[in-house]
């Protein structure tokens, strides 16, 4: 399986991504480079976290239109995982890859806190090792994690499964005082309707090396893992 | 020169007759810029320069003390730690949230210009009480968020530093900046300009009038006049400096350079003077191929320019489109603005046509002053504080309580969530604890780092109130498992031409010299802030502050303070004596900012701190945290809160119950051990002469007791101390958020 | 030469929280009267070009792929000749 | 009812990262003819008065105590009929 983590000017979580893939997964990975249209053959996409471009303008606003950004999109209609952390999310989202945007969180503070978290959807590639109940540990660090969408979109996302992750209190609570920057509905992690590109505000990665003393992230990545592995196989 | 346009310039008489002298002519304008800058008290350390003799700068793990960008130490397996702070305190007095990100953006261009990867950013910020005034309210916010914006962006995890409050502070507020890097020992670069005939090429962003005279601005006091100077502002772009940091480390693979230096104070002058002096030659630069954002711009304009987020590569001959090329791939350029020359001649140009030409050395030979100190006049009076001369309290609880939301000892998260403190991976002990640490990948080590300051220590003492930051510094590398390895120092000081700031700067500098001797943690570069005062609140607080990096041999001897078992023993190590003077409770509970230090023993804290990091390397130990501001009290109810479990202690000691539970006699810890280990820890103490008392245990019940001579002193529960720790900060920011 | 001033500004009908955190400012420190506020942004765009009609052109295309996102702002702006 | 519009920028001369960024970024994606882009604020602010005059002396006191920090930026407003 090899895994792609796409690089921006600006990226600055994307060696943090590459060491889970590398170290902890240990599995083959590669960096893509933002001018490139050829993305080789990666099985998975990562676009991780920072500032690309500056977060000038708007998170995401230049990134999205880079030349790697067409082809991530034609990977994802063939059915490719992609995933978006952090500022991976806001460049998914300027992408209209996901539905919805990013705006500042309503404390117009970044963020940087280990968050609690609800697994909503667990019947997804990015979600398969998690349980509903699980109250799970993810870093968040951002300016810009504010999740708003229209009410009927957010209706038909609920509708569908797409919110994958929601900000909730260490006793899995979800209400508006567990919510950290104002997201609709607690949203802190989305999926596509056809289910391979993820959105996620918190960071999986920064929960995956347990030197660092979290550990729950990994599961996103195991979990792409297996269905890639399984896909791979059929 | 008909008009004394070098006292505009910012040069004495004496000093311009000295470079008239050094260039057996009278300088035209160009020139006379070039002298200025050169010679300012922020780039010549014509004050401080003199009293840097007294530190210690070498040992077995130093590969680079003072000289370099940053300095540079050994932490094993090939592998080397560099580090510097720097102060941006007038700049962020005047535009705080540009003053304080283009503070961070210069130190890590000092780790960068090292070939270091910036793994780690620390900041010490001191203002006045905001009390009613929106103005230092303002100034905090901005400062923070200016810091926060600007590492985050670059991907450097702000990790530490700390915020404290004075009066003193009032008019002009200090942020130092502090920057950490990581390399292989292969990897180090140098600020030198060797190889006649290479190019000067500049990289970054383009070159404006920002900044103009910065070193200059920064060697004055801050006074109505300087108003005028605010035209000095620099705007900080991190997404450039991110693009440096990547293009720069990758032409560092190569073999193209010989020679990096970061442009901070005094531009491209500086930059060059430095390197070429450095080695010996001389350099020529046409301002003319200089790219830049505005038109028009005068040479010595170039010159000084502090437009941030540029650096100067001295590139091999030959290798300049190879260099370019890489830039390029980052979407930056790599410009050729000069060579190094072999007649040792700084040569300015203009279109190829000369406008300035004075030997290398001469720029680089600062004249310095050596002043004679008077003792301040308040110390007469401070010190004659007798512990008498206040009364205990009746209601220790509540004293405890308003010491915990103090300003200085309350919880800071309101400032660090604001920082991306994880990034990167390595933050195994993150803010809020002693020291930070950040693990080595793949290796089974980590590095804690720190910065701390006590400027009302140094008021009242300034020798001794330095050697006490710089142990305090220690004991917070200890109690986390890290063996201190060497400091930065950041010397911010008022107008050393007054005599008692003179004294205060002297003394302080011996003090700190002092205390590393005796911890053998070689000072490896620092930074000069003097002049900070102004007209209507006086000088600040002597205040060095010391940035320590410190080496944590195993992961497993990472230590934090929070409680970790119910049930486990607390233990005190060293002697609590009856001192109230220049303490945090003096100052917050009885108004008073007086007293004398508590004493010191060199040898005593030295031994003692070997004592504490080899039981913690032995894994006897629980949580450790030091004593400091606020006392025992404080220190048992911050690891109470950080544990959310609860503490029943007992002493049986013969003191005033507030300077038991308040006073900060030095040299002492607080520690948890399971029953076994607290017998081992008192056994190996006893035999080294180490004072160490079985205090209580940590209880599961969420209450803090405290009795003495079984008269209790302290009952309250755990969720109350909590309250005030945390709403500390709110309370007096006047948010709620 | 053309100037173009383009504003963008959060849809009417989302929370602006900068907005709102101005206006709370500006009455802490004692101003009356406001009613509301809101916080966008403004780019002034400097257009080799004296085409007045094609400079609109340009600028829609600019708004329409990068300066503004449509999911949540609109824009509007103004050619000047300079 | 009346409408501010207070427009603040970076002071001519002052370094405007943000404006060169844009202007990279849309140059990248193959706009041309530009030769600079600024990036400022632009605040509407509702006021619930009706004077012109006194609502203009209102702005200006806002602008110069909280909306511009005069040391890096300057500000330029209109006030209309709403
Ligand atoms: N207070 C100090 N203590 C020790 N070394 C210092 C101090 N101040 C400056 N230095 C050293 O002097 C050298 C020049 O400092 P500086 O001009 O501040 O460098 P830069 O311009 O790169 O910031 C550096 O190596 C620095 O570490
Ligand atoms: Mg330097």
């Amino acid at each position: 399986m090899n895994w792609g983590v796409l690089l921006f000017p600006g990226s600055n979580c994307a060696e943090d991504c590459f060491h889970v893939i590398d170290k902890v997964l240990g599995k083959p990975v590669t960096y893509l480079w933002h001018k490139d249209t050829d993305l080789g053959d990666v099985d998975a996409i990562i676009i991780p976290g920072g500032f690309s471009y500056g977060d000038h303008l708007r998170p995401g606003a230049i990134a999205h239109l880079s030349p790697a950004m067409s082809a991530v999109k034609e990977f994802a209609e063939k059915g490719g995982l992609v995933i978006g952390i952090c500022n991976g999310f806001q460049i998914l989202t300027e992408a209209r890859m996901l539905p919805g945007s990013l705006l500042q969180n309503r404390g117009l503070k970044f963020l940087c806190q280990d968050q609690t978290l609800k697994v909503d959807n667990i019947e997804t590639p990015f979600t398969s090792e998690y349980k509903t109940d699980d109250v799970l540990v993810f870093p968040i660090a951002h300016n810009e994690g504010n999740y708003y969408a229209k009410p009927e979109t957010i209706a038909e996302m609920e509708q569908n499964g797409q919110v994958l992750f929601r900000y909730c209190n260490p006793e899995g609570e979800i209400s508006d005082v567990t919510n950290p920057n104002g997201s609709i509905n607690n949203i802190a992690g989305i999926i596509n309707r056809t289910g391979n590109v993820v959105g996620m505000m918190p960071h999986p990665e920064r929960s995956s090396d347990n030197v660092l003393g979290l550990s729950d992230g990994k599961g996103v990545f195991i979990s792409m893992l297996k269905y890639l592995e399984a896909n791979k196989q059929n | 020169m008909a008009e004394k346009l070098w006292i505009k310039a910012g040069l004495t008489d004496s000093e311009y007759e000295l470079l008239t002298k050094h260039m057996e002519r009278e300088p035209n304008t160009v020139e006379l810029a070039l002298y200025a800058q050169m010679w300012s008290e922020h780039c010549g350390y014509t004050h401080t320069r003199p009293l840097f003799k007294h530190f210690l700068t070498t040992g077995p793990r130093i590969v680079q003390g003072p000289g370099e960008n940053a300095g540079i130490v050994d932490i094993d397996d090939d592998e080397v730690l560099t580090f510097k702070l720097e102060s941006h305190n007038h700049p962020s007095a005047i535009a705080p949230f540009q003053g304080a990100a283009t503070g961070v953006g210069g130190i890590v261009r000092d780790i960068l210009a090292m070939g270091a990867y910036p793994i780690a950013s620390l900041n010490s910020l001191h203002f006045g009480y905001p009390g009613d005034a929106g103005h230092t309210r303002w100034l905090i916010s901005e400062v923070v968020h200016g810091i926060g914006e600007y590492g985050n962006c670059l991907g450097v995890p702000t990790v530490g530093g700390e915020l404290r409050f004075a009066d003193a502070y009032k008019g002009n507020p200090l942020v130092n900046a502090m920057c950490v890097g990581y390399m292989k020992k292969s990897e180090i670069k140098k600020a030198i300009a060797t190889g006649v005939g290479n190019s000067l090429m500049i990289v970054g962003n383009l070159t404006g009038r920002d900044g103009m005279g910065g070193a200059s601005f920064a060697s004055k006091d801050l006074d109505e006049e300087n108003e005028e100077d605010r035209g000095a502002i620099q705007v900080g772009d991190p997404f450039m400096e991110k693009l440096l940091i990547e293009a720069c480390l990758e032409v560092f693979e190569e073999d193209y350079v010989v020679g990096v230096q970061d442009m901070g104070a005094a531009g491209i002058l500086s930059s060059s003077v430095e390197t070429a002096s450095k080695a010996g030659n001389g350099v020529e630069i046409d301002v003319a191929l200089v790219p830049k954002r505005e038109e028009a711009m005068r040479p010595e304009e170039v010159m000084i320019s502090e437009s941030q987020e540029r650096m100067l590569l001295i590139v091999r001959k030959g290798m300049e489109d190879k260099v370019n090329k890489i830039f390029h791939k980052w979407d930056l350029h790599a410009v050729v603005i000069g060579h190094v020359t072999d007649d040792g001649i700084y040569r300015v140009l203009e279109n190829g046509k000369t406008v300035g030409e004075v030997p290398v050395w001469s720029l680089m030979d600062a004249p310095t002053y050596v002043l004679e100190g008077k003792e301040p006049a308040h110390l007469e009076q401070t010190r004659r504080f007798m512990n008498d001369d206040v009364a205990v309290p009746e209601d220790l609880n509540q004293v405890l309580l308003q010491l915990l939301g103090a300003p200085d000892i309350c919880s800071k998260e309101w400032v660090y969530r604001q920082y991306d403190h994880r990034v990167q991976m390595n933050t195994v002990v993150k803010p809020g604890s002693d020291a930070a640490i950040l693990r080595i990948k793949d290796r089974d080590k980590a590095v804690g780092v720190t910065m701390d300051s006590n400027g009302r220590y140094c008021y009242l003492n300034p020798k001794r109130g330095a050697q006490s930051v710089v142990y305090e510094s220690a004991r917070n590398q200890v109690v986390s498992g890290a063996e201190p390895i060497a400091i930065t120092d950041g010397l911010n000081f008022g107008n050393p031409e007054n005599p008692e700031v003179y004294y205060q700067l002297e003394q302080s500098i011996i003090g700190l010299s002092e205390a590393c001797r005796a911890l053998d943690t070689p000072v490896i570069g620092g930074n000069a802030s003097l002049y900070n005062q102004t007209p209507e609140f006086g000088a600040i607080y002597p205040t060095p502050i010391i940035g320590m990096v410190g080496l944590v041999k195993s992961l497993s001897h990472v230590t934090t303070m929070d409680f970790k078992n119910t049930g486990d023993f607390i233990l005190v190590i060293g002697e609590t004596k009856e001192e109230l003077g220049a303490s945090e409770y003096l100052d917050q509970i009885h108004g008073l900012i007086t007293g004398d230090v508590p004493e010191l023993d060199l040898d005593l804290e030295q031994k003692t701190q070997q004592f504490i990091l080899d039981i913690i390397r032995q894994g006897l130990v629980q949580s450790a945290h030091d004593i400091s501001d606020g006392g025992m009290a404080i220190a048992i109810a911050e690891s109470c809160i950080t544990s959310e479990l609860g503490a029943e202690v007992s002493f049986d000691l013969n003191l005033r119950p507030d300077a038991l539970l308040f006073g900060e006699s030095q040299t002492r810890f607080m520690l948890s051990a399971s029953g076994e280990s607290a017998d081992k820890i008192i056994e190996i103490a006893a035999k080294q002469g180490i004072e160490a008392a079985n205090i209580g245990r940590v209880t599961a019940h969420k209450r803090l007791s405290i009795n003495n001579l079984e008269k209790n002193l302290i009952n309250i529960t755990i969720e109350d101390c909590a309250q005030a720790f945390n709403t500390g900060f709110d309370k007096m920011m006047k948010t709620d958020a | 030469m053309l100037k173009a001033i383009v504003t963008v500004m959060l849809k009417k009908g989302i929370f602006d929280p900068q907005g709102r955190a101005v206006q709370n400012g500006l009455e802490s420190v004692g101003f009356e009267n406001i009613k509301g506020v809101r916080v966008g942004k403004q780019l002034e765009i400097d257009l080799a070009m004296d085409d007045l009609e094609s400079a609109n052109d340009l600028v829609h295309k600019m708004c329409d792929k990068m300066l503004a996102n449509p999911v949540v702002e609109s824009y509007s702006f103004v050619i000047k000749e300079v």
